[in-house]
């Protein structure tokens, strides 16, 4: 009698094996980004000071006044050597400091970072988890109805939301919720005059100015998911042990519940590479409804030659982007017996 | 949508909602500090100066009372006396006094700017701070190079509460800052201490808010900040609105939005779009006032570039290009066409050249007088294209950044008016902002989109043209030129221009002199300069900007009206005068 | 065995394939006439690219006295800032935009599918190397990426956009072909190819290309809309040179200079090109969505 | 002649950071093939027949040994000039189905290896259409039919015969058929069976055949041998007759008596071994790798590890500390 | 051999089943009847594509789309006619009273769930008061098949081998009470020492609970060593059946007697055996009408082109042949009409009721 592997104990040694495994690929992976956008950044032409003083001339500030508080932000301008610069930042990394924002100077980049990022995270997380569920139940609906006209309309639907850019979901958006129909607030994250709290005022404030963000975000991911979720579903319906629980006699309601967890669980991988993606689209869709989150923020860097924060983002977008991708793995690996117990992935 | 309706609402006074133009992006991260860039200060509600400018069209050196109710200026620019306001206490209850001051003038010079700069020889310096009483400063000008803006930078002060910040800068200070002074070593290495500071005073964050202003920062978010009053202000009596909500802006696109939907009491200037205009126009209360705005834009030669050497060209080109048509496109409400290019802004060109303004050549568009400078310049016209003297194909090409909407726009009807008189030309944006000035400054560009005429002192305009950017430099007070493509000068002017009818002059020179001459000469100087600007037109001026505000009428009343001298400061300054009241 | 079920109906359907390709390409058309709007539009787009431009002088006219004029029959899409026919921006802006598309896409695949296939074929170090470096490429936030990238390279050209969008997106190619390519290395008939001595040239190019060709050719198609919302996502953000009538910057212009996500004037402006974004997405969609069919059979049979 | 000389492979699967699983699957395998002779290795699932034919066929490494191809050791050899002698070897795939390129007729599918072999003798496409002909009409198949169709429309019978032609086109020494019938059709199965066979004769060409079904290993010829291996040692070997009607391995033995056997056609053995089940591989080197399942082991079996030989005077060699005879195979029934 | 009142019966008759295809709707399997007599195991052989499994889900009632059976009944004792069932009621059957052993038994249970889960939702369906019953009944079948039942309950899939896999899918079948066991291919995939045990299984199984039992596979050596009664198929149709040992002894159609020719033995003249010339026909190359053998048939006479070859009866011997010799009393159904064929083994009384 054979008994490969014993589930429990295994189990957990091989999740552990993985995260360490992810853990050392994911400290290269941060190591070449931090280099590569180091490298990238500081190679940016474009000097800060002028750019800084036109635009507060422009304003209206006095010469001598915008002269006065460009100087000052000389401070905060990195100096010495290419190499040396690299140093510095490698070994500030090390430390978890990410030097100093300039546009904001005095303050540490990481303060700037996430403070911004919670209005990425929170709408982007938010925006996913809503076209999962969407997306998932009418994948189903999509698979099982595969010959009809509606699944016919579902799988186009989906394939076109999930062809159209974020940015051209979020100015149809825009153009028809704050400009046809003005119903919805165009920026912001909440209006002042509610004390901030869990109060029902400020909260419904809160979700208000998030909704166009998140709805894009949504509608721009859900089409992935039902095309996922279909295609997935598809593939169980034919796999073998359906049929089989049909032949048992088993309930439509189990058999139901057998193709879901068999079919979603593919989809984790796509989940990670979602967030990245996501990640990418919260820079139009908040330029577009001006939510200050990274994507925003990383405009500014860039356009105010913030090399530290620059640098920043883009590495905590693309820690996001590692984290987001173990957590998948992992997710997989406590959900798939099969990878659990080391064996062969799915 | 959402109104201000929730939360503790304001009884009486109400909230007064607006847009600080000067810091667009609030920083929810920003430390309270009023030099910080991204400082949670609000210039005119919870950050004070020692005066408000006015925005007068030719004398720099006027203003309205701030934390001083009152100040004599010596005859000769060389001091100022100032007089507190008598009855003004911190929100936290302290009074405010000349110490205040002089910390606060303290940690100006951490910060360099022109009346309290460290720099040896800088001009319109101070040389002596000096308690007279406690609520008595006087400030003396280092008249070695003296300045007439030296007061205007003195007054241009933030004060702060020296209890709050008396950490931010050492005990010895003025005894460093007496060591600055002069030559040598010493000096060197204690003018280096002092700008050591400026980055501590500039990261430095109080806890909390203590302001004199009218205003104490209440909370903020990403979008807003909240201000509720300062019952201890001086004038509080007189501050109409209880509370003012300020809201963040990105993009301009925002600002329309609050402006059609009628949210904001008051927001200066952005570019507009004719059809968004109408739109806020119709939202009942909104209205517009305008008045001066010492800016103009215009296009900027790089005369080291072929054929743009040649002033015929420019001439030429000056000629082509229809300056109403392009306001039109590009900034219908912001701005006035150009009426001709002195390197002023039209109002205060009026006031400095009073009846010589209409002999300058107004350069209305005229193809034909265009063709004779344009062959005067030895071009020529093939198959209705103008080509370069030696028969190669003349391409003009203008640089505009490409997050400037209007600038873009304008640049492609400027491009587009040429085209159709024969000059091939086309429009090339550069990404952002800061990478157009850098390659503007290193000599990039053939052409590109300029601000100029900034006021109001005769000597800011003209260095505008002909200062650094055109070769000449204030060292000390010493003027000195260098060659194109070096230190700066992207614009290569030559040295000195013959100007008919007042002969061979040095623009440079004489723009240095503005700064310390009295009025009477600086007349004479802007005048000349004036001249040669219309003449050999370094920059050819497209349209004068209008600093256009926005109000609602519907919560409060006693904006500024046209024309006033207040509409440059915020409207913080208007409600701490005591002019908005509630409806 | 799941395996002999499934593919005697895989063998069928590529019998019917290959006898006569073009018959069933017509039926699968036919099944759904949605599909023949799909190569309708496609066509169609091909066409404005290559001849568009021509139908409008050289210098599109402008009337400053109608600016952002209502659509009307004279200007379905109205006119633009300057006066200017948005159709007519629209039109002769779809060369650069559809160029960029095919450069990005041609580099795409030809990379996607170059590295992938030597990685798949030669497994190994070398796969684990490229596939290392196919990771970290997907990892690497690209917009970001492209939004840096843009503050140092000028993209003055099509055929440079493409570039650069290729050079960045070939990850998800790669990694699919070289999936693909492991899994046909061990078929059978690879192995004998190897096995006789065949030519590693001859392994790619005859035995494993032709079979991964429609999935090539798909990613072709999908690679091509990515550039164009990429490139037209970037003069969006107005990070690229200026381009009066290119998509992107129609956008741009429509949005942050005539305000139409606040007034209704600049809305045809703004919808024009988003229009034609969504009309090319649709195309590509549709025709993808008759490719699917025709190349997989698991479609093929419902 | 084509020999092996203690052929071993150990395949480690990676299993992350923390070291993975070991399977030996070759220890040390001899084996020799005479120019046209027959040799069939039997074994149950796993055991290592694949293996090994992939080595042959040049498409897997080997962790050491020694291949003698007509008198050359590869390992006299550098790993780019090896290729060549391998290719005198060549694998016949047991699936059909895969082993062809759908996407080629199978004209195109010949014409590749048939142009190279033309490019190395110098002849021409002539040359190479007529071998074609000549090399389908050898295994069976109407040229005219097969050359322009597509592997699908073709049934798996006669793919197998044009694998086989394909396999011919370099004229190998030796052919390896990898469970070479086991996805045809019962009724065609003969039919490949005999045409292998049939190559032995006609063209001298070797066969190493690789199957479980002992059966099949008969039809390639009488005069062939007949190795059977079990967790990749071959455990008993000698002429085919021999193992088949004498065995003396329990593990011979156990194989036979699990051939199903035709009631009405043919009487059971009457020494049939009860089979057990495969047990998990994780015992230690020292012992007989069958002893876990063996019915017959005792002290010496569990601490000790035989080798091949001819140990008790067998006719056949085999590794087994106590190799007795048993009838375990079925007799033809008296006819009805 | 031991008869259990409990086992049914189950008669097919007339059955036909249609796959819808781009050509058209196309029979599988036409026209088969064919009887279990409770108690025994029948045997089902053919060759790829012959129709065996669509027969076996005939049986459920559960032929899969496109596939729909087009005409026939399936009478099962104390069911009725499967045919005709529907909705729950059908649902209930499966399992309860069928077992079914899936033809790809190696991946016919779910990835992610454990044997011992699976069996609870087996037991939920089929509203199984008893569930820790249920879960000592099934590890009593796992001990009784070899296994160490606890651990196997507690196992996935992908931990166990295929010979394991196999057995749980027998305990599935059988551990709601079912005695009717359907076995698709139950060893195909497996290797020889592993089928020989499960083929033990079976039979075992079958004996010791009363089952009547279908095994339908490609081997004829595993029908030889495990089914009373045979039948054999091609072409969608049932050419010939009868006790095992007499088909196998005395083939009387000659698809049986070339197939057994075909196939390698151990013993005996090795020239003696030859392939069938031709190949089994696919859905699509199915002649419509005549024999359909007779393009690979050596006896093949002009009346094959045509006409459906008359069911001959001989005893418990059935043949569909042109060319069959049967003997005198050998009793010859008219092709095409609807006749239910009862025939018994050895012992084993006939209980089938004929016509509803
Ligand atoms: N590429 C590989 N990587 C790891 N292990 C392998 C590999 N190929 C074969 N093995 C292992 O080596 C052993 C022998 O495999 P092989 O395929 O040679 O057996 P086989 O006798 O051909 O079996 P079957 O009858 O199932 O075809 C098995 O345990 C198998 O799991
Ligand atoms: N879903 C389907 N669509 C079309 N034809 C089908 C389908 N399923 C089966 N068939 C056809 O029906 C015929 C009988 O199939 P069936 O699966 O019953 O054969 P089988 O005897 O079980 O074969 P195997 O030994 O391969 O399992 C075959 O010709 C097959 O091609
Ligand atoms: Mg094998
Ligand atoms: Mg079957």
């Amino acid at each position: 009698m054979t008994l490969i592997g014993v589930p429990g104990r295994s189990g957990v040694i091989a999740v552990a094996r993985r995260l360490a495994g992810h853990l050392a690929r994911g400290l290269v992976m941060i190591l070449v980004v931090t280099t590569i956008s180091f490298l990238i950044i500081r190679n940016i032409p474009g000097d800060p000071m002028a750019a800084k003083y036109e635009k507060l001339v422009e304003q209206g500030m006095s010469p001598e006044a915008a002269q006065q508080a460009v100087n000052v932000l000389y401070g905060f301008m990195p100096t010495g050597s290419m190499w040396e610069q690299y140093l510095d930042y490698m070994k500030g990394l090390a430390r978890l400091d990410l030097g100093q924002s300039l546009t904001v100077p005095g303050t540490g980049v990481s303060t700037v970072l996430m403070s911004a990022a919670k209005w990425t995270l929170i709408p982007v997380l938010a925006g996913t988890l809503l076209s999962f569920l969407v997306g998932i139940i009418l994948g189903v609906y999509a698979a099982i109805k595969r010959q009809g006209k509606l699944g016919d309309l579902l799988a186009i639907s989906g394939s076109l939301l999930h062809g159209v850019p974020q940015y051209v979901l979020a100015l149809l958006l825009g153009a028809i919720f704050t400009t046809l129909i003005p119903i919805l607030p165009a920026g912001g994250t909440a209006d002042i005059m509610f004390e901030p709290g869990f109060n029902a005022g400020y909260i419904g404030s809160l979700v208000q100015h998030a909704t166009l963000p998140v709805v894009t975000y949504a509608l721009a991911s859900y089409g992935g998911w039902i095309l996922a979720m279909k295609s997935s579903v598809v593939t169980v319906l034919g796999d073998d042990f359906i049929l089989a629980a049909e032949l048992r006699g088993m309930k439509r309601s189990i058999i139901f519940r057998y193709i879901a967890r068999n079919a979603i669980l593919p989809l984790f991988t796509i989940l990670a590479l979602s967030l990245g993606l996501l990640f990418g689209g919260a820079i139009f869709i908040e330029r577009i409804f001006n939510y200050p989150g990274l994507g925003l923020m990383l405009i500014d860097s860039i356009t105010g030659r913030d090399y530290a924060l620059m640098g920043g983002a883009f590495l905590l977008i693309t820690v996001a982007i590692i984290i987001a991708n173990i957590a998948a793995d992992l997710l997989y690996t406590v959900i798939d017996p099969r990878v659990r117990s080391g064996g062969e992935a799915a | 949508s959402s109104t201000s309706t929730g939360g503790k609402s304001a009884s009486g006074g109400g909230v007064y909602t607006t847009i600080d133009g000067l810091k667009p992006g609030l920083d929810v991260n920003g430390p309270i500090n009023p030099w910080n860039p991204k400082g949670n200060m609000f210039q005119g509600y919870n950050a004070m100066k020692l005066g408000w400018k006015k925005n007068h069209l030719t004398d720099p050196n006027q203003f309205y009372p701030g934390i001083a109710a009152s100040w004599d200026i010596a005859p000769d620019n060389s001091s100022i006396t100032l007089h507190l306001q008598p009855n003004n206490k911190w929100s936290d209850g302290k009074p405010v006094t000349a110490e205040d001051v002089k910390l606060s003038i303290a940690l100006a010079y951490t910060q360099g700017s022109t009346a309290f700069a460290i720099t040896p020889g800088a001009a319109g310096a101070a040389s002596e701070v000096e308690i007279v009483d406690d609520h008595t400063v006087k400030i003396s000008q280092d008249m070695s190079n003296p300045s007439v803006t030296f007061v205007r930078g003195v007054m241009d002060s933030f004060v702060v509460p020296a209890h709050i910040w008396k950490d931010a800068v050492p005990a010895d200070f003025w005894d460093k800052l007496k060591a600055s002074r002069g030559e040598g070593a010493e000096a060197e290495k204690a003018r280096a201490e002092i700008t050591a500071l400026s980055e501590k005073v500039l990261a430095f964050a109080p806890a909390k808010d203590v302001s004199a202003g009218p205003y104490t920062l209440e909370r903020m978010n990403p979008g807003e900040a909240l201000l509720v009053k300062n019952k201890n202000f001086y004038n509080a009596a007189n501050v109409g609105p209880d509370q003012v909500k300020l809201l963040n802006y990105t993009g301009n696109e925002q600002i329309w939005n609050y402006l059609i939907s009628g949210k904001l009491d008051n927001a200066p200037f952005t570019a507009v779009p004719a059809d968004v205009m109408k739109r806020i126009g119709q939202t009942p209360g909104n209205a517009v006032v305008k008045g001066f705005s010492p800016v103009s834009v215009a296009m900027a030669f790089n005369q080291s570039k072929k054929p743009y050497d040649n002033v015929h060209v420019r001439r030429g080109l000056a000629y082509l290009v229809n300056r109403d048509e392009v306001t039109k496109i590009a900034s219908p409400e912001g701005g006035t066409p150009a009426l001709t290019t002195t390197g002023i802004h039209q109002k205060p060109a009026e006031a400095w050249l009073g009846g010589e303004l209409s002999q300058l050549e107004p350069y209305k568009l005229d193809v034909a007088k265009a063709e004779k400078e344009f062959k005067e310049a030895g071009l020529k016209k093939t198959g209705g294209k103008w080509t370069l003297p030696d028969g190669k194909p003349w391409k003009f090409t203008i640089n505009v950044p490409a997050p400037f909407s209007d600038w873009v726009s304008a640049a492609k009807a400027v491009t587009s008016q040429l085209n159709e008189a024969g000059v091939s030309a086309e429009v090339l944006t550069t990404a952002d902002y800061p990478l157009y000035l850098e390659e503007l400054s290193a000599g990039k560009y053939d052409v590109g989109f300029w601000l100029v005429a900034l006021g109001p002192a005769p000597y800011n305009i003209y260095q505008r043209l002909y200062g650094a950017s055109n070769g000449w430099t204030n060292l000390g007070g010493k003027i000195k030129h260098s060659a194109p493509g070096k230190d700066g000068n992207w614009m290569g002017s030559p040295e000195t221009i013959d100007v008919e009818g007042v002969g061979k002059v040095n623009p440079g020179e004489l723009t240095g002199k503005l700064n310390s001459a009295p009025e009477a000469e600086q007349k004479q100087i802007v005048s000349q300069l004036a001249k040669a600007a219309n003449q050999d037109l370094p920059v050819i001026q497209l349209w004068d900007y209008v600093n256009t505000q926005f109000v609602n009428t519907n919560r409060f009343t006693g904006f500024p009206e046209n024309e006033s001298d207040l509409l440059r400061e915020t409207s913080g300054v208007w409600i701490q005068l005591g002019m908005i009241k509630k409806k | 065995m799941t395996a002999t079920t499934i593919m005697p109906e895989a063998r069928t359907a590529s019998a019917t394939l290959r006898r006569n390709f073009w018959r069933g390409v017509w039926r699968v058309m036919k099944r759904k006439p949605s599909r023949m709007v799909g190569v309708v539009i496609m066509a169609g787009f091909a066409f404005m690219g290559i001849f568009g431009p021509m139908l409008y002088p050289e210098r599109l006219p402008r009337d400053t006295s109608a600016l952002y004029a209502a659509p009307s029959w004279a200007h379905p899409f109205g006119t633009d800032f300057e006066g200017t026919d948005v159709l007519a921006l629209v039109v002769t802006g779809s060369r650069y935009v559809l160029l960029t598309g095919l450069v990005t896409a041609v580099i795409t695949v030809v990379l996607g599918a170059g590295i992938g296939l030597f990685a798949g074929f030669r497994r190994g170090r070398w796969d684990s190397v490229l596939m290392r470096i196919t990771d970290m490429k997907l990892t690497i936030p690209g917009l970001p990426l492209l939004l840096v990238l843009s503050t140092i390279w000028k993209f003055t050209s099509a055929i440079e956009m493409g570039l650069v969008l290729g050079l960045l997106g070939w990850g998800g190619v790669a990694r699919a072909v070289r999936a693909q390519t492991l899994s046909l290395r061990e078929r059978g008939f690879v192995e004998a190819a190897r096995g006789l001595g065949l030519s590693t040239t001859h392994i790619i190019g005859k035995e494993l290309l032709p079979s991964m060709a429609p999935y090539i050719a798909m990613n072709m198609l999908i690679a091509v809309t990515g550039a164009v919302y990429a490139q037209v996502g970037l003069f969006f953000l107005g990070v690229l040179p200026f381009e009066a009538n290119n998509w992107g910057v129609m956008l741009n212009l429509a949005v942050f200079g005539g305000g139409a996500l606040t007034t209704t004037a600049a809305l045809p402006y703004l919808l024009a090109p988003l229009l034609a974004i969504l009309l090319l997405t649709l195309g590509i969609v549709l025709v993808v969505d008759a490719m699917d069919e025709i190349f997989n059979p698991r479609l093929r049979e419902e | 002649m084509i020999t092996g000389k203690g052929i071993t492979k150990t395949f480690r699967q990676r299993g992350g950071m923390l070291g993975g699983r070991e399977v030996k699957a070759l220890r040390g395998v001899d084996f020799t093939i005479e120019k046209g002779g027959a040799v069939s290795f039997i074994g149950e699932s796993g055991c290592g027949k694949t293996t090994l034919g992939r080595i042959l066929a040049g498409l897997e490494s080997y962790d050491s040994g020694e291949i003698v191809i007509d008198g050359v050791p590869m390992s006299s050899l550098r790993q780019k000039s090896r290729q060549p002698h391998f290719r005198r070897i060549q694998l016949i795939h047991q699936d059909p189905y895969s082993a062809l390129n759908p996407a080629r007729t199978i004209h195109q599918t010949l014409d590749a290896p048939l142009s190279l072999r033309a490019k190395q003798t110098g002849r021409s496409r002539a040359w190479m259409e007529e071998r074609a002909e000549e090399l389908l009409s050898l295994v069976g198949l109407d040229p005219g039919y097969v050359l322009p169709r597509y592997p699908h429309q073709l049934s798996g019978g006669m793919r197998q015969r044009v694998v086989i032609a394909r396999a011919l086109t370099v004229d190998p020494d030796m052919l390896v058929a990898d469970e070479a019938t086991s996805m045809i059709d019962v009724s065609l199965r003969l039919g490949i069976l005999a045409l292998l066979k049939d190559l032995r004769d006609r063209l001298g060409v070797s066969v190493l055949f690789i199957t479980h079904d002992v059966a099949t290993a008969r039809y390639i010829g009488l005069d062939g041998e007949l190795y059977v291996i079990y967790r990749g040692q071959v455990v008993e070997r000698g002429p085919v007759e021999t193992v088949i009607a004498d065995p003396v391995h329990p593990y011979t033995q156990s194989l036979l008596s699990a051939i199903p056997v035709l009631h009405g056609l043919e009487v059971p053995g009457e020494e049939r071994v009860v089979p057990t089940e495969a047990v998990d591989p994780s015992q230690q080197d020292a012992a007989c790798l069958f002893a876990a399942r063996c019915p017959f082991r005792t002290e010496r079996c569990v601490s000790e590890l035989p080798v091949l030989g001819h140990d008790g005077g067998t006719l056949q060699e085999h590794a087994c500390f106590h190799p007795q005879r048993r009838s375990v195979v079925a007799t033809p029934a008296v006819q009805l | 051999m031991t008869s259990d009142k409990r086992a049914p019966g189950v008669r097919i008759s007339d059955l036909s089943v249609v796959y819808r295809t781009p050509a058209g709707e196309l029979p599988a399997v036409r026209g088969i009847d064919l009887e279990l007599v409770p108690g025994t195991i029948t045997g089902v052989v053919g060759e790829s594509g012959s129709g065996k499994s669509t027969l076996a889900l005939s049986l459920l009632n559960a032929v899969q789309p496109p596939g729909r059976i087009s005409a026939g009944s399936v009478e099962i004792d104390g069911l009725g006619d499967v045919v005709a069932l529907g909705g729950d009621d059908l649902r209930r059957a499966r399992g309860r009273h069928v077992g079914y052993v899936f033809q790809a038994a190696q991946s016919s249970l779910n990835p992610l769930k454990t044997v011992g889960k699976q069996l609870l939702d087996l037991g939920r369906s089929h509203d199984v008061e008893d569930l820790p019953g249920l879960v000592k009944e099934a590890r009593s079948l796992l001990d009784r098949m070899g296994m160490d039942g606890a651990r196997v309950l507690d196992s996935h899939q992908h931990e166990l081998s295929g010979g394991m896999r196999q057995r749980v899918g027998i305990m599935l079948a059988l551990v709601l009470n079912a005695h009717l066991v359907v076995l698709d291919e139950p060893t195909t995939a497996l290797d020889m020492i592993t089928q020989a045990t499960i083929l033990r299984i079976i039979r075992e199984v079958h004996e010791e609970r009363g089952l009547t039992t279908l095994v339908i596979t490609h081997d004829l050596g595993v029908v030889a060593e495990v089914a009373d009664r045979l039948a054999v198929m091609y072409g969608g149709r049932v050419v010939e059946q009868g006790p095992t040992r007499e088909v196998l002894g005395d083939p009387r159609h000659p698809y049986t007697r070339g197939l057994l020719q075909a196939i390698p033995r151990l013993v005996g003249d090795i020239d003696e055996a030859r392939a069938l010339p031709g190949r089994p026909p696919t859905l699509g190359t199915i002649p419509a009408d005549g024999c359909v053998f007779r393009e690979r048939c050596a006896v093949r006479m002009d009346v094959c082109e045509t006409g459906e070859p008359p069911v001959l009866t001989q005893g418990p011997r059935i043949v569909a042949c042109h060319a069959a010799d049967m003997g005198p009393e050998a009793v010859t159904e008219p092709a095409k009409e609807r006749q239910t064929v009862t025939a018994g083994v050895g012992d084993t009384p006939t209980t089938g009721e004929e016509q509803a």
